[in-house]
C-alpha cells in the first residue's frame, strides 16, 4: 500500500497541477469571454458613477434595491468558505479535504466582490473616503461607529484579511511543491511564495495545530459578519419586516444554506473543467449534500420562526407588509419562486442518495437553492421598504434597470473571472490535504467486511 | 570547521523510519537530524522528536492588543466628536462592543498567522539541503554536522537503513 | 495556553487498551446491582427532598392557585428542568448523528435524562390550571395562536411534553434492547427477570441489527423536532405572550440553544460522577470530556451570540414593545439576577472551558458543568419570573404600562426548586440501578470500531468509520 | 440622551389641524425658499419628486357624510430619531437646539436615514438639480443648492434661525418669541403651522403644546417629535366643541 500512494503522490502531483504546469484549451477563451463582461460592467458602473443614480430603478420609498440585495447575496456566499474549512476541521470530517482551498477562495473573491455594492450604490462614492479611510484629524471629522453602515467594513475587511491569510498559510506547502516542479520566473515566484518550505516535521505541525487554531479564531469573525449585516436591516425599527431580532441567526444560517450549495456548484465545475474525477467523489457530495439537508431545515426553521412573530404583534402594517409580501404580484410570484428552488425543490431530492451521488443533479439543485436564496433577501428588503403604512405616500413597486441588472451580471462574471485567473497560479485542490488523507486513511478488516477507518493522532 | 548536512533519501516511511532509529543509536544529537516529507505524517511517526511550540500565546498576545487599541479608537472618536443622534448616549457601549469584537478577532487572527510563519520557522530563504521527490512522497532524512568526522558513520547508517539515494551539501 | 503545548508532551502516549466483551458486559452490569451506602444516603435525601417539592407544589396550587402572578417560579422551573432533561438526551443524538465515535459509550447515560421528563411533567400540571385563558375579559392577548380556540396553548404545550418523554423513552428503549438482552443472559433476580421481559427475545440477528439502528435514528429525529417544537410552544405560551410588550423573535432559540447547554453540563455532571463513583474510568476516556468540552464551550459562545443579537436590536429601535421588554428584564427589578446569569451563564464557562488543559481533565468540567446550570437557573428566574409578575388584567395591553413589582420566592418556590432539581438526579440515580450506566453494545461496538494501533513509531487509533 | 438640557432653545413646531385648510401655501413657500427643485412629472411620476412639507388629504367616514382631513407634514425633527445614528458620516445630528440638522457637505448618499424614517420626510437627490432660465437668479442665496446624490430634508428654514439669532446677538438681545418664523409658518393664512422655542415656557407654542388636542404622530417607535399637532375639532362631538371653545 505504500507502493500504491507513492505512485499516487506523482499522479496527484500531475493531475491536480495542470491548471499551473499546462494550461487547458478550454481556460483562455473562457477567461477572455468573461473578461469582456467584467469590462462592459466596469464601463456601466463608471458611466453610473458618473451619471448618477438616476439611473437606477430606486424610488421613494424603496431605497436600497438590488445592489443591497446583491450584496447581501455575495457576503451570504463567503460564508462558505469558513464553514467548509473551518467547521469542518474542527469536527474531522475527511471528506472536507479537496474543497477547503476552493471554498476559502470563493469567500475571499466573494467579499471582494460584495464590497464593491455598497460603494457604487452610494450617492456620492468618491466621498465614502470619509468612511472607508475614516480617520480625518485634520478636520475633526469622524465616523459615526453607532451607524451600522460602519460596522459592516469593520466586520467584513476584517473577515477577508483573515480569510486571505488563512487561504495564504494552507497554500504554503502547496507553494513548496509547484517550486519543486516549476523552472523559470515561474519557478522564482513560487519560491519566494513558498518561504523555504521544506516539509519537516516543525512546519507541518504548525500546519495542522496552526489550520485548527486559525479555523478556531475564524469562526466567530464568520458567525459576525453576517449578523451585522443583519443588522444593517434589524435596527430600523419603523421597517416593520426588518425590525426582528431572530435577524442575525436567520441570516447567518441562510447564508451557510447559499454558501455551501455554492460550493457543490463550484465542486462540479472542478470536476468537469479540470477532469479531478478520482479526487472530487461522488460521495464528497453526498457528504455535502447531507450537511446541506440538515442546514436547510434549520433555516426553514429560523423562516417560520421569522414569519410567526411578524404576525405576533398582530399589528396591521406588519400583517399589510407580509399580505403583500407574499400574496400580492410580482412579490407573490416572487415568493413561490424563492420557496420553490430555496427549499422545496432541492431539499426532497436530496434526501434520495441517487440523487446526492449525481453529479449534475447537485449541480443544478445547488445553483436553484443559490436562486432562492437570492430572492429571500430581496424578499426582505425591497417589500420590506415598499411597505404601505401611514404616511407612505407612493405605493408603485421598485422595478430594477438595466443599469443595475448589468452590474448584477457583472458581479457573477467577475467572481469567476477571479477563480480562473486564480488557477492559473495555484492548485485549487490543496495536494498536500489529498496526500494527507491517503495518509490518514486505511481500510480495516472487521470479520469479512472492509470498512474505512481513519488514524487519529493519540493524544 | 564547516557546517555541512547530508540528505538520505528513502521511498518508504519504515527504512526512513530505521534510518532514524539508527541515527538515535549512533549517538546523534536530537536536532542534528530531521525527516523531510512531502505530507504531514502522524506525530512521532519517525520516532523524530516532537518541536515545542508556543504558538497559543500569539493569538492571546494578538487579542489583548486589539482590545486595547479598539477601546481607545472606538471611544476617541466619539468623545472627540461629542455629536448626539438618535438621543443615544455620546459613549455608546453597545455599538462599540461589535467593532471592539471584530478588531480584538482581527488582531488574533493576524498575530497567529505571524506565530505560525514565525513557529515553522520560515520565511528560510537558504532552506538548505532539499530534494524535489520530497514532495513526490519520497521521504528524506537530513543529517547536519559541526565537523566532518561523523558524515561517515551517517552515511553508513542510511546506507544500511536502505537509503535509495545520498546527497551532500 | 502554551503550557498546554508541554502538557501536550507530557501525556503523548498510547491510547487506553480495548477491553474484551464479554469483560464489558460483566463489568457493566455488575454496576447495577451493589450500590454504596453513600449513594444510598443520596438517593434517599434526594427522594424525600423530591417529594417535599411535590407536597410543596400541591399546597402552592391549594394556597395561590387563584394568582398567576405568584407562579413565576414554577414556570422558570419548568423552563429549567425542560432545558435539563429534555436537553441531554440530544446530546446523544447529536453526534450520532455526525458519526462521532466518542459518543458511542455515553448515549446511554445522555438518555436516562429522558425519564426526567416526568419531573418537568409534575410540575407543567398546575402550571397548565393557571396560565391564563387567549380571552380575558374580551380581549385576546398576543399568542401565536391567533385565532386559535382558547384552550390551544394549554393543551398543544401539555401533548408535546408528553410526546417528548414517550419519545425520549422510546429513544432509550430501542437503543437499550441489546443491552436488556444481556441483562437477561449476565444478571440475576429480578433484574435478570426484567431483562428478559424487555429484551423481547433480542438475539442480535442482522436483521434485528438494521431495525434497531433505524429505530434509534427514526426517535432520534422525532425527538429533536419534538425538543424544539416543546421549547418553542412554553417559551411563548409561557413566556412572552404573558407580557404586553414581550415580542422577540429569537426567544424561542435562545431558550432551545441554552436548553442545549443545560444538557450538555447535566450529561457532563451525570459522567463526572458515574465515572468516579462507579468506577469507569476504564470505559469513560478523557476523549469523552474533551469533545463534551469543546461542545459546551461552543454553546456557551452561542448563548451570548443569541442574546445579544435580540438586546442591540432592542437597544436600537425604541419601540414601545422593545422598551417595555428590556425594563421588564434586565433594566427592571431582575438587573441582579440577569447579571449573575450573564456572568456563571456565559463569562465564567468561557473563561474556564477555553483552555485545552481543562477540557482534557475533568473536575474543572464538572465544576463548570454546575456553574452553567446555576447561571441558567438564573437566567430562566429572570425572564420567567417577571413574565409571570405582570398582573391578569394587564396581560392583553398592547405594551407594557407599569413595570411589576418583584416577586420574590416563598417557602414554596424554594422546596418546588429544591424538589424539581432532586427528583430529575433521583430519577436519573434510580435509573442506574435498573440498567448500565453505560451501553453495553455501544462500548463493545466502540471498542471494535477504535483500535489503538503502532503507526511506523508513533502511536495512533485507527476509527473505522461504517456507514 | 437628548440635546433639550444644553442649549438656550429647543425649536419646535405646533400645528392646529383644526385650522389647516389645506391651501398648500405652505408647500408652494418652502419650495421657493429652500431652492427645492421643481417637481416636473416625470419626477412624480418616477416617485423622486422633493416636497420638505407635504399637505395630506385623507377621508374621514363613509359617503354620504365623509369629511376631508388635511394634515401637513415636515420632517418631525424626532428627539429620537431613528434616521440619525444609522448614518456612517453623521451627516445627520441633532443639534444642541432641538433640531435634527442635515449636513449636505458630509452626506455621502447611503439613504440609509431614509430607509430609518417612519414620516418618509427624507428625500434623495437623484439627479443634479437644475432650473430653467428664467428662475436661475431667484434662488435663495442662504441656502444651499443640493447637488446629486445626497440627502435633504425639512430644516426648519435654520437659515432663518442663524439670521434671526446672529441679529439678535449684535443688538445684545434675546430672540424675542416669534421673531423667526419658518416660510411654511409665515405662509399660513390660518395660523395652523406655528414655529417657536419649546424651552421657554411662556412662547406661544409651549403654551399651545399643552392643549389636551395634542399628539404627536406614529408614537409607537419612539420617536418623540419636536412637532406637535393638535387634535381636528369635529363639530358633531360634543365634546371637541368643549375642547375647542376653552382653546381658541
Amino acid at each position: 500500500m505504500q507502493q500504491r500512494r507513492e505512485l499516487d503522490q506523482v499522479y496527484t502531483n500531475r493531475k491536480l497541477l495542470n491548471g499551473q504546469l499546462d494550461t487547458p484549451k478550454w481556460w483562455l477563451p473562457t477567461v477572455s469571454i468573461l473578461g469582456v463582461v467584467v469590462l462592459i460592467g466596469v464601463v456601466v458602473i463608471a458611466i453610473m458613477v458618473n451619471k448618477g443614480l438616476g439611473l437606477t430603478g430606486l424610488a421613494r420609498p424603496v431605497y436600497w434595491g438590488l445592489f443591497i440585495t446583491t450584496f447581501v447575496f455575495w457576503v451570504g456566499i463567503s460564508h462558505a468558505g469558513i464553514m467548509i474549512s473551518a467547521i469542518l476541521r474542527l469536527t474531522q470530517a475527511e471528506w472536507r479535504r479537496p474543497v477547503t482551498r476552493a471554498a476559502e477562495l470563493l469567500t475571499v473573491f466573494s467579499l471582494l466582490t460584495a464590497l464593491v455594492f455598497p460603494l457604487i450604490h452610494a450617492g456620492r462614492p468618491w466621498r465614502i473616503a470619509y468612511w472607508i479611510m475614516p480617520y480625518d484629524v485634520a478636520r475633526g471629522i469622524y465616523p459615526n461607529i453607532r451607524s451600522p453602515l460602519i460596522m459592516d467594513p469593520v466586520a467584513i475587511s476584517t473577515y477577508l484579511t483573515g480569510s486571505t491569510l488563512f487561504l495564504y498559510i494552507a497554500l504554503i506547502p502547496d507553494l513548496g511543491n509547484l517550486r519543486d516542479r516549476t523552472t523559470g520566473w515561474k519557478n522564482a515566484m513560487y519560491t519566494v511564495l513558498a518561504l523555504g518550505w521544506r516539509g519537516n516535521p516543525r512546519q507541518w505541525k504548525m500546519q495542522t495545530v496552526g489550520g485548527i487554531l486559525l479555523s478556531a479564531l475564524m469562526l466567530p469573525i464568520f458567525v459576525s459578519v453576517h449578523s451585522i449585516v443583519s443588522w444593517d436591516f434589524a435596527v430600523a425599527s419603523a421597517v416593520e419586516g426588518w425590525h426582528s431580532t431572530i435577524f442575525a441567526p436567520y441570516f447567518v444560517i441562510g447564508a451557510v444554506h447559499s454558501g455551501v450549495s455554492a460550493v457543490v456548484t463550484m465542486m462540479a465545475l472542478m470536476r468537469w473543467l479540470w477532469k479531478w474525477d478520482d479526487f472530487i467523489r461522488p460521495e464528497h457530495f453526498d457528504a455535502l449534500a447531507r450537511l446541506l439537508i440538515v442546514v436547510a431545515t434549520g433555516w426553514l426553521a429560523f423562516t417560520f420562526v421569522e414569519l410567526t412573530f411578524a404576525l405576533y404583534g398582530q399589528d396591521a402594517p406588519e400583517i399589510a407588509l407580509r399580505e403583500m409580501q407574499m400574496f400580492q404580484w410580482p412579490w407573490n410570484a416572487l415568493f413561490i419562486v424563492f420557496f420553490l428552488t430555496g427549499y422545496a425543490i432541492p431539499v426532497p431530492m436530496w434526501l434520495f442518495k441517487r440523487v446526492r451521488t449525481n453529479i449534475a443533479l447537485m449541480f443544478w439543485t445547488s445553483i436553484l437553492v443559490n436562486v432562492g436564496m437570492w430572492l429571500e433577501r430581496f424578499l426582505i428588503i425591497v417589500p420590506g421598504l415598499a411597505r404601505r403604512t401611514p404616511f407612505v405616500y407612493t405605493w408603485e413597486a421598485y422595478r430594477p434597470s438595466p443599469v443595475e441588472w448589468t452590474i448584477f451580471i457583472w458581479s457573477f462574471a467577475w467572481v469567476t473571472f477571479l477563480m480562473l485567473l486564480f488557477s492559473k497560479f495555484f492548485p485549487l485542490v490543496p495536494l498536500f490535504e489529498q496526500k494527507e488523507s491517503q495518509v490518514f486513511t486505511d481500510d480495516v478488516m472487521i470479520g469479512r467486511a472492509k470498512v474505512p477507518a481513519i488514524v487519529r493522532e493519540a493524544d | 570547521m564547516s557546517t555541512q548536512s547530508i540528505l538520505g533519501l528513502f521511498q518508504q516511511p519504515e527504512p526512513a523510519a530505521d534510518a532514524m532509529d539508527g541515527l538515535k543509536e549512533a549517538g546523534f544529537e536530537l536536532g542534528t537530524f530531521d525527516v523531510l516529507t512531502g505530507t504531514p505524517y502522524p506525530e512521532g511517526a519517525f520516532g523524530e522528536h516532537v518541536p515545542q511550540h508556543r504558538l497559543f500565546r500569539f493569538p492571546a498576545f494578538g487579542a489583548i492588543i486589539g482590545f486595547t487599541l479598539s477601546v481607545f479608537l472606538t471611544s476617541v472618536t466619539q468623545l472627540a466628536y461629542p455629536l448626539v443622534t438618535g438621543g443615544k448616549p455620546i459613549l455608546s457601549i453597545f455599538a462599540m462592543l461589535i467593532i471592539m469584537y471584530e478588531m480584538t478577532m482581527l488582531a488574533g487572527v493576524i498575530a497567529t498567522v505571524i506565530g505560525i510563519i514565525f513557529e515553522s520557522r520560515l520565511p528560510n530563504m537558504k532552506p538548505g539541503i532539499y530534494d524535489t521527490r520530497i514532495t513526490e512522497g519520497w521521504i528524506g532524512v537530513v543529517i547536519t554536522f559541526d565537523d566532518d568526522s561523523k558524515v561517515a558513520d551517517a552515511e553508513s547508517v542510511l546506507n544500511k537503513a536502505g537509503a535509495l539515494e545520498i546527497k551532500h551539501a | 495556553m502554551a503550557s498546554q503545548a508541554v502538557a501536550h508532551e507530557a501525556e503523548h502516549h498510547a491510547p487506553p487498551p480495548n477491553v474484551d466483551a464479554d469483560i464489558v458486559a460483566r463489568e457493566l452490569i455488575a454496576t447495577t446491582s451493589g450500590a454504596s451506602g453513600r449513594f444510598k444516603a443520596w438517593t434517599w435525601a434526594l427522594g424525600i427532598l423530591s417529594v417535599a417539592g411535590i407536597v410543596a407544589l400541591i399546597l402552592k396550587f391549594i394556597d395561590q392557585g387563584d394568582d398567576s402572578t405568584k407562579w413565576g417560579y414554577v414556570a422558570a422551573m419548568v423552563s429549567f428542568l425542560l432545558s435539563v432533561a429534555g436537553g441531554a438526551p440530544m446530546v446523544a443524538m447529536a453526534p450520532v448523528m455526525a458519526k462521532a465515535n466518542w459518543v458511542r459509550p455515553i448515549t446511554r447515560i445522555a438518555s436516562l435524562f429522558s425519564f426526567a421528563g416526568v419531573a418537568t411533567l409534575i410540575m407543567l400540571i398546575p402550571l397548565v390550571a393557571i396560565l391564563p385563558p387567549l380571552v380575558t375579559e374580551g380581549a385576546r392577548r398576543r399568542t401565536v395562536w391567533y385565532m386559535a380556540p382558547d384552550y390551544s396553548p394549554h393543551f398543544w404545550t401539555t401533548l408535546s411534553l408528553v410526546l417528548l418523554l414517550v419519545t425520549g423513552i422510546m429513544l432509550f428503549y430501542s437503543a437499550a434492547l441489546p443491552d436488556f438482552a444481556s441483562m437477561r443472559d449476565h444478571s440475576s433476580g429480578w433484574r435478570q427477570r426484567l431483562g428478559k421481559r424487555l429484551a423481547r427475545g433480542w438475539v442480535g440477528t442482522d436483521s434485528q441489527w438494521r431495525t434497531l439502528r433505524m429505530r434509534i435514528g427514526m426517535f432520534g429525529t422525532f425527538y429533536f423536532l419534538i425538543l424544539v417544537f416543546v421549547n418553542f410552544l412554553f417559551s411563548t405560551d409561557f413566556g412572552q405572550s404573558m407580557v404586553p410588550g414581550w415580542r422577540d423573535a429569537i426567544f424561542p432559540m435562545y431558550h432551545t440553544v441554552s436548553g442545549f447547554q443545560a444538557g450538555v453540563a447535566g450529561v457532563v455532571i451525570a459522567l463526572y460522577f458515574s465515572r468516579k463513583y462507579m468506577k469507569l474510568e476504564k470505559y469513560i476516556h478523557l476523549d469523552a470530556f474533551w469533545s463534551l468540552g469543546r461542545l459546551l464551550f461552543a454553546l456557551t459562545l452561542l448563548w451570548i451570540y443569541f442574546f445579544y443579537s435580540s438586546f442591540i436590536v432592542f437597544w436600537y429601535g425604541r419601540s414601545e414593545n422593545d422598551i417595555a421588554t428590556l425594563d421588564l428584564q434586565i433594566k427592571g427589578p431582575m438587573i441582579y439576577a440577569f447579571f449573575a446569569g450573564m456572568i456563571l451563564l456565559w463569562f465564567v464557562p468561557w473563561w474556564i472551558l477555553i483552555w485545552n488543559k481543562v477540557r482534557r481533565g475533568t473536575a474543572a468540567m464538572v465544576v463548570g458543568s454546575f456553574i452553567i446550570l446555576i447561571g441558567l437557573l438564573l437566567d430562566r428566574i429572570r425572564t420567567f419570573v417577571p413574565a409571570w409578575s405582570v398582573p391578569g388584567d394587564q396581560i392583553h395591553e398592547k405594551w407594557l404600562k407599569v413595570i411589576p413589582e418583584t416577586v420574590w420566592p416563598d417557602i414554596f418556590d424554594i422546596l418546588i426548586m429544591a424538589g424539581g432539581i432532586s427528583l430529575v438526579a433521583f430519577i436519573v440515580m434510580m435509573m442506574t440501578r435498573v440498567i448500565p450506566v453505560l451501553s453495553v453494545w455501544q462500548v463493545q461496538e466502540f471498542n471494535l470500531l477504535a483500535k489503538p494501533i503502532r503507526y511506523i513509531r508513533g502511536h495512533a487509533t485507527l476509527v473505522a468509520k461504517p456507514d | 440622551m437628548t440635546t433639550a438640557e444644553f442649549g438656550t432653545h429647543k425649536w419646535g413646531m405646533v400645528v392646529d389641524i383644526d385650522k389647516c385648510i389645506g391651501c398648500n401655501a405652505c408647500v408652494i413657500a418652502c419650495q421657493a425658499e429652500n431652492n427645492i427643485p421643481i417637481n416636473t412629472q416625470d419626477r412624480v411620476e418616477r416617485a423622486r419628486s422633493i416636497s420638505w412639507i407635504r399637505v395630506e388629504r385623507y377621508w374621514e367616514g363613509d359617503f354620504p357624510d365623509a369629511k376631508a382631513r388635511f394634515i401637513p407634514i415636515m420632517c418631525q425633527h424626532c428627539e429620537n430619531a431613528p434616521c440619525e445614528p444609522v448614518c456612517p458620516v453623521y451627516a445627520t445630528y441633532h443639534n444642541s437646539e432641538g433640531m435634527n440638522v442635515q449636513v449636505y457637505n458630509r452626506c455621502v448618499g447611503t439613504r440609509y436615514c431614509a430607509n430609518g424614517c417612519p414620516y418618509i420626510v427624507r428625500f434623495f437627490n437623484y439627479w443634479e438639480p437644475v432650473w430653467p432660465e428664467s428662475l436661475r437668479n431667484h434662488l435663495n442665496p442662504d441656502v444651499t443648492v443640493r447637488s446629486r446624490g445626497i440627502m435633504e430634508k425639512c430644516s426648519f428654514c435654520v437659515h432663518r434661525i442663524r439670521r434671526e439669532s446672529r441679529s439678535a446677538r449684535s443688538a445684545g438681545t434675546e430672540i424675542a418669541d416669534g421673531a423667526v418664523q419658518t416660510a411654511c409658518s409665515s405662509a399660513c393664512p390660518t395660523s395652523a403651522l406655528n414655529f417657536g422655542n419649546f424651552n421657554d415656557p411662556n412662547s406661544k407654542v409651549s403654551k399651545m403644546k399643552e392643549d389636551k388636542r395634542h399628539y404627536t404622530l406614529l408614537d409607537q417607535f419612539g420617536t418623540d417629535p419636536n412637532v406637535i399637532y393638535l387634535a381636528k375639532i369635529d363639530a358633531d362631538k360634543k365634546v371637541g366643541a368643549g375642547e375647542a371653545a376653552t382653546h381658541g
